[in-house]
């Protein structure tokens, strides 16, 4: 009686049974009968789908009201959400990120020197492509990159000193319209399409994908928070979250997605989560950065 | 939905160069700047009001007195529902002559009374603040007036918060 | 670094405001770290600002005051360039003061 | 209804395995369960149920409980699976969701 029943349900269910395996690929390639096939990346035509997807769902809100996220959706969040901007809770961030922005390196240089335009005013280029390394740098990555070239240690990428000069960066680039250029290079068009394939598939023992919550259920509510729309949902990042107490980059945001779906997040510089951060980006093209923000 | 979406860059903006501008004046502790303020006295604390857990004893040991006389000349802006037990936006004014005190209390947190003020002439009992709740409760605003105690109450729904 | 104090004061028709956000934990003592104990209560428990060295707002605080409080309160009187005292005691008998100018 | 299938899987295929095991009976299952836990982490689609009770086989194993350790590493293995299972459909089904 060694769980016969169970192993046999088991290899059903776990698609590992030969049969099995021929349905699974029934199944997706019935799946993939109904759309174009996996055609050219084509980021721009995917820009306006996306974009058009959210104004026909919410008319009422303009293309910048996305950057207030979940406020769009309950004016009680929404009053308190602005009394707490007016002496917004990142302020010590932006003010530390500021001072550690500033310090000059052991070595005489500082980030300015990594940055063009001194690194101000420039957040809404971020992520970039790196033609020589062929990946896609955050503005989180692109600061550690600056470190390591001037001796110094790579930060974390998620919060504390790294999320602080962020946040000052981010402040400099405020009501800037977000910018993410994807250029006709085969390893960005990659990365573009790895970010997007990650951002709709499913993930985790409760099978969320990103757009489970961000596209398909934006602007419900979510044991009472309301969901952040996708389009324009990274233009307050970094952001200081009530619920972490201080400000934490928009990797940070991803772990604790990831985590909340019951799947085992991505290392912070990892590819995934780099390419994930270029499709979210580039979705939000045209809208106006807003962060560092604030959020429950 | 809300009916008049807004996008709140210009206001947002306009705080960070407050806070910015403030920030050349920031100071350390123990720093010696010249004009060195002195660090209040903790004895002034009025630890017996602080450790009541329920509002009457509070206010008594604060102020002396339970007696609440209930005033429309005190308001509140309190949320219906908090978006955040742990940062829950509250604003009080009144309109009583010669205030001398504020108090703000929850009636179930684990100890109710959240703050008080001393307010010197020529200073406005309006004061906004951030409290944490920790779970759905009365809030109390009291002031003090003329050695007498009014009030005014609101019910602020605490949920948890869910997304993660 | 550890204790900051970000003071923004205006004045307007005779009224100043004043605005401050503290970094503080304001741990209540009812919550627990990630080791699974409670965090002990460390709170500031008198807040004080003066207006030229004359007190204009006594503040007693709990635990039930948020992490970094802000503050805002208005007073008579001030003018562009008056110096803005704030100083705090907490209950583990740390203090931290600063001045900023009204703008 | 995907995801509760998912859940539901995953669930009744953790329980109703425990049996008198040996030393090498927990060992054989941890290393099958590590097998399976490497593939759903090359598919970027690891669960923390999975990860969680692959600590929680090694810790019974280190304590001597075979039983138990061969139970929880083949839970950790049957989520890995159902993981895998997972990571494979979505590499066409994700396309579902792109909105047009």
């Amino acid at each position: 009686m060694r769980a016969g029943v169970n192993r046999a349900g088991a290899r059903m269910a776990w698609g590992e049974d030969k049969t099995m395996k021929r349905v699974w690929l029934m199944i997706a390639a019935f799946a993939a009968l109904g759309l174009a096939r996996p055609a050219k990346a084509d980021p721009a035509a995917d820009l306006k789908a996306f974009q058009r997807y959210f104004q026909t769902r919410f008319p009422k809100l303009e293309l910048k009201d996305y950057v207030n996220g979940p406020y769009n959706f309950s004016a009680n969040d929404r009053a308190q959400w602005k009394q707490i901007l007016e002496f917004p809770p990142y302020s010590f961030a932006v003010d530390a990120g500021k001072k550690a922005f500033d310090t000059k390196f052991p070595d005489g240089a500082s980030y300015a020197s990594c940055f063009p335009h001194g690194g101000i005013g420039i957040a809404q280029d971020y992520p970039k492509f790196d033609e020589k390394t062929g990946k896609v740098v955050t503005i989180g990555i692109a600061v550690n990159e600056c470190r390591t070239r001037h001796g110094l240690k790579a930060l974390s990428l998620t919060k504390g000193e790294l999320a602080d000069i962020v946040a000052y960066m981010t402040s400099t680039s405020d009501g800037k319209p977000i910018h993410v250029v994807i250029p006709n290079d085969k390893r960005a068009l990659a990365a573009y399409e790895a970010g997007k394939e990650y951002f709709y598939s499913r993930r985790g023992q409760l099978n969320f994908s990103c757009a489970s919550c961000h596209v398909q259920a934006a602007g419900k509510r979510l044991r009472g928070q309301y969901l952040a729309p996708a389009l324009g949902i990274t233009a307050s990042f970094p952001v200081y979250r009530s619920k972490w107490g201080n400000v934490g980059t928009l990797v940070r945001r991803f772990i604790g997605c990831n985590k909340k779906v019951r799947s085992v997040p991505a290392k912070p510089d990892s590819a995934a989560y780099r390419d994930l951060a270029y499709f979210l980006t580039y979705m939000s093209n045209g809208l106006p950065i807003a962060g560092p923000g604030a959020r429950s | 939905m809300m009916t008049e979406p807004e996008t709140t860059g210009p206001a947002r903006r306009t705080v960070l160069l407050g806070a910015a501008g403030a920030a050349a004046a920031l100071a350390l502790p123990r720093s010696g700047r010249a004009a060195a303020v002195a660090a209040p006295k903790a004895s002034l604390w009025p630890e017996a009001a602080f450790k009541a857990t329920t509002p009457d004893p509070a206010l008594k040991a604060l102020w002396g007195s339970s007696s609440l006389t209930p005033t429309t000349q005190v308001k509140m802006d309190a949320p219906d529902i908090a978006e955040n037990g742990a940062v829950v936006p509250i604003s009080v004014d009144a309109n009583e002559p010669k205030i001398t005190g504020v108090a703000l209390l929850a009636r179930h947190n684990p100890y109710s009374l959240a703050c008080a003020y001393e307010i010197p002439e020529g200073t406005s009992p309006a004061i906004s603040s951030r409290l944490k709740l920790a779970k759905t409760t009365e809030v109390i605003a009291v002031v003090k007036s003329g050695g007498k105690l009014y009030s005014t109450s609101k019910r602020v729904k605490v949920t948890l918060g869910g997304c993660g | 670094m550890a204790h900051q104090i970000l003071v923004h004061a205006t004045t307007s028709g005779g009224v100043t405001t004043v605005e401050a956000l503290i970094k503080h934990p304001m741990d209540s003592g009812f919550v627990k770290g990630k080791d699974g104990k409670l965090i002990p209560p460390h709170y500031i428990e008198v807040v004080e600002f003066t207006h030229k060295g004359k007190l204009v707002l006594r503040g007693f605080w709990g635990p039930a005051v948020s992490k970094n409080p802000f503050i805002r309160f208005s007073f008579k009187g001030g003018a562009s360039g008056d110096p803005i005292g704030v100083s705090w005691v907490d209950n583990k008998g740390e203090t931290a003061s600063m001045s900023a100018a009204i703008m | 209804m995907k995801r509760m299938a998912w859940v539901l899987a995953a669930t009744v295929l953790g329980l109703g395995i425990a049996h008198a095991a040996g030393k090498d009976d927990a060992a054989r299952a941890i290393d099958a369960a590590a097998a399976k836990m490497k593939t759903a982490a090359a598919l970027e689609d690891q669960w923390t149920p999975t990860v969680a009770a692959f600590k929680a086989a090694k810790a019974a194993d280190a304590a001597g409980d075979y039983a138990k350790a061969e139970a929880s590493a083949k839970r950790a293995e049957a989520l890995a699976a159902a993981s895998i299972a997972q990571a494979r459909s979505q590499k066409h089904l994700w396309r579902n969701e792109v909105p047009r």
